[in-house]
């Protein structure tokens, strides 16, 4: 996978474009079950990394990658600021400039670690871990951008009849059940648009 | 002064004002303090630069113990932690307690020279 | 409507405020809510009048839960529930819980419907 | 013991100054292990109940007695407003009109248990009750006025070993001994003002 220029860039702006012509739909999901604002926070964040173009481009993928993670840690507000924040900031620590396949799986693992370790939390408590994993394990087992893309939704789809353990939804117990998780809901249209840019092959 | 310092991290800028406007009734100017709350367009909310710049105003050599509200306070309260600089990132503590009760309780405790470990569990221990 | 109104008393009006905003977030108008804090002459410290005001604001066929911060804004709340009409005395409780997080957890668990000894322990259990 | 309208009102008046003469010195003891406005509070009461005269004055001795304790109630603000409060409410709702003396221990006694409920504490963890236990059981003793105010002011003094268990002061743990209590100083404040006026002798 090399991405020049002009490829990252239009990575950025896909990345923003989908949390933010979406802020409404998530704000709605996150006030079924949260505090209404994780379409406000992620378009605040996106915004701001948008405002970094086209400097951001300039910079090599990983060190893209840790601004943009930065960006989000400083801007969002939420919750989730600091948990896609770390995931975006450790994608960066641990992808080479120009990333196989293989380096991919293995940084987007440790990505997905540390976004545990900053959430105390794991897979089945209703958060974006409920997209991240299963995303990664199709990645891992090297399905294409059309798979990866596929999974993250139905990823998403498949929190709405969990509880919520973490963030403010599990204040809800299980009247949390029945919606879908806001954080699932904005990590699975940020991979759609990822790969739908990457056109991530099979071997790529 | 080498009292512990008090961060108070509120979603709300009233909510950690007013908290710490009770500390200051109760024990003065004898404890470093400073409060943060609201996201960076000063909605109900946190954020991290507001946390690190109340960290610094606080900052004692006896270190700094962090009060906060809910998730999100919490969450950007550990982030902020691990942006300080190395030698202080030892000794600044998110402390697992209520955000007012507890600002008031560490700081009375922090007045009387406790360490930065017994200010956290003063706080840590109120409903306890 | 029917859901167990939510009554916050703080010493400080700052922080009864914020709390309160923090509750609009969470529920809405799902749940009646009112908050009260400083003593009579608006200085640190709770007053009856203002707490029975909010509990009349606040009330609900199904009952008000008091959240409250520190000691005397306990006993006042207490004064003031023993001084209500005797039909509605025993549909008002104090929550032995932290008045910011408490408040977001009890109207949480009253918007859902919940009855006002299930609202009280949701309170209570946040940091148990 | 009888008062006529003008003792009562002298009985209020001398009330009122003995706390709000001592304002600064109350405040004093609440900045060493309390919020430092136990001072302004109790004046803060006071003054309310002196607004209230002549007319206070006019009533029975009971009925004056409920309402300096409901004004004290609604006015002082702090925690003490509540049990300085419900302790003169409690009074008036127990003595007749012509008290004796025995009517005033059974009185004074029903009013003490009544704060114990009010704060959940007794005597021993340095708070007003200090100051009221042992100086109910000079009362009940047969003690007169000059051996009610000697006990009130070294009730008080007894409270600075202590360590205080209720109250703002119990948060400093051991830090609080060596202070007097506020609360206490009040108490005992007056109880010396009331037994000079009343002229309580052994038997009266
Ligand atoms: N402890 C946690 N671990 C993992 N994800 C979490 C955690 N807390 C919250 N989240 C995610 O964050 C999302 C909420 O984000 P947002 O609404 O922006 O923040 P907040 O809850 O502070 O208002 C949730 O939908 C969930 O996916
Ligand atoms: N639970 C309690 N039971 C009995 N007395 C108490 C209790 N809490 C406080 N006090 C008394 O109240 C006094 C403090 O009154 P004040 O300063 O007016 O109220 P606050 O502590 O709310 O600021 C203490 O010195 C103590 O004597
Ligand atoms: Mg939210
Ligand atoms: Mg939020
Ligand atoms: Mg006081
Ligand atoms: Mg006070």
């Amino acid at each position: 996978m090399s991405l020049d220029r002009v490829a990252r860039e239009r990575l950025v702006r896909a990345l923003a474009a989908s949390v933010i012509e979406h802020a409404d739909e998530l704000t709605s999901l996150d006030q079924a079950i949260g505090d209404g604002d994780h379409g406000l926070n992620m378009k605040r964040g996106f915004e701001a990394v948008l405002a970094a173009l086209p400097g951001l481009a300039d910079k090599s993928l990983p060190e893209m990658l840790k601004a943009i993670g930065m960006t989000l840690v400083m801007k969002v507000g939420g919750a989730s600021g600091p948990l896609v924040g770390t995931f975006f900031m450790e994608l960066g620590k641990a992808l080479p400039g120009q990333p196989s396949r293989a380096d991919l799986v293995a940084a987007t693992e440790k990505a997905i670690e540390a976004v545990k370790a900053r959430g105390r939390s794991d897979a089945g408590q209703k958060t974006l871990l409920d997209v991240l994993v299963p995303v990664h394990a199709v990645l891992a087992g090297g399905g294409d951008a059309k798979a990866i893309a596929a999974e993250a939704m139905q990823a998403a789809d498949r929190t709405t009849p969990m509880q919520a353990l973490r963030g403010r939804a599990s204040f809800l117990g299980e009247r949390s059940i029945g919606h879908m998780d806001p954080g699932s809901r904005s990590a699975s249209l940020l991979i759609g648009a990822a790969v739908e840019t990457l056109e991530l092959g099979v071997n790529t | 002064m080498s009292n512990v310092g008090i961060v108070i991290v509120s979603h709300s800028p009233k909510v950690a004002e007013g908290a710490a406007d009770m500390v200051r009734q109760m024990v003065g100017d004898a404890v470093p303090l400073a409060w943060t709350g609201g996201d960076v367009d000063g909605g109900l909310g946190t954020n991290v630069a507001g946390i690190l710049e109340a960290i610094e105003t606080a900052w004692s050599p006896a270190g700094v113990a962090i009060l906060v509200d809910l998730g999100g306070a919490e969450t950007n309260s550990e982030m902020a932690v691990e942006m300080l600089p190395e030698d202080r990132r030892a000794r600044v503590l998110v402390c697992n307690a209520p955000v007012v009760e507890g600002a008031v309780i560490a700081a009375t405790e922090s007045s009387g020279g406790s360490s930065l470990a017994a200010v956290k569990r003063s706080a840590e221990e109120f409903y306890a």
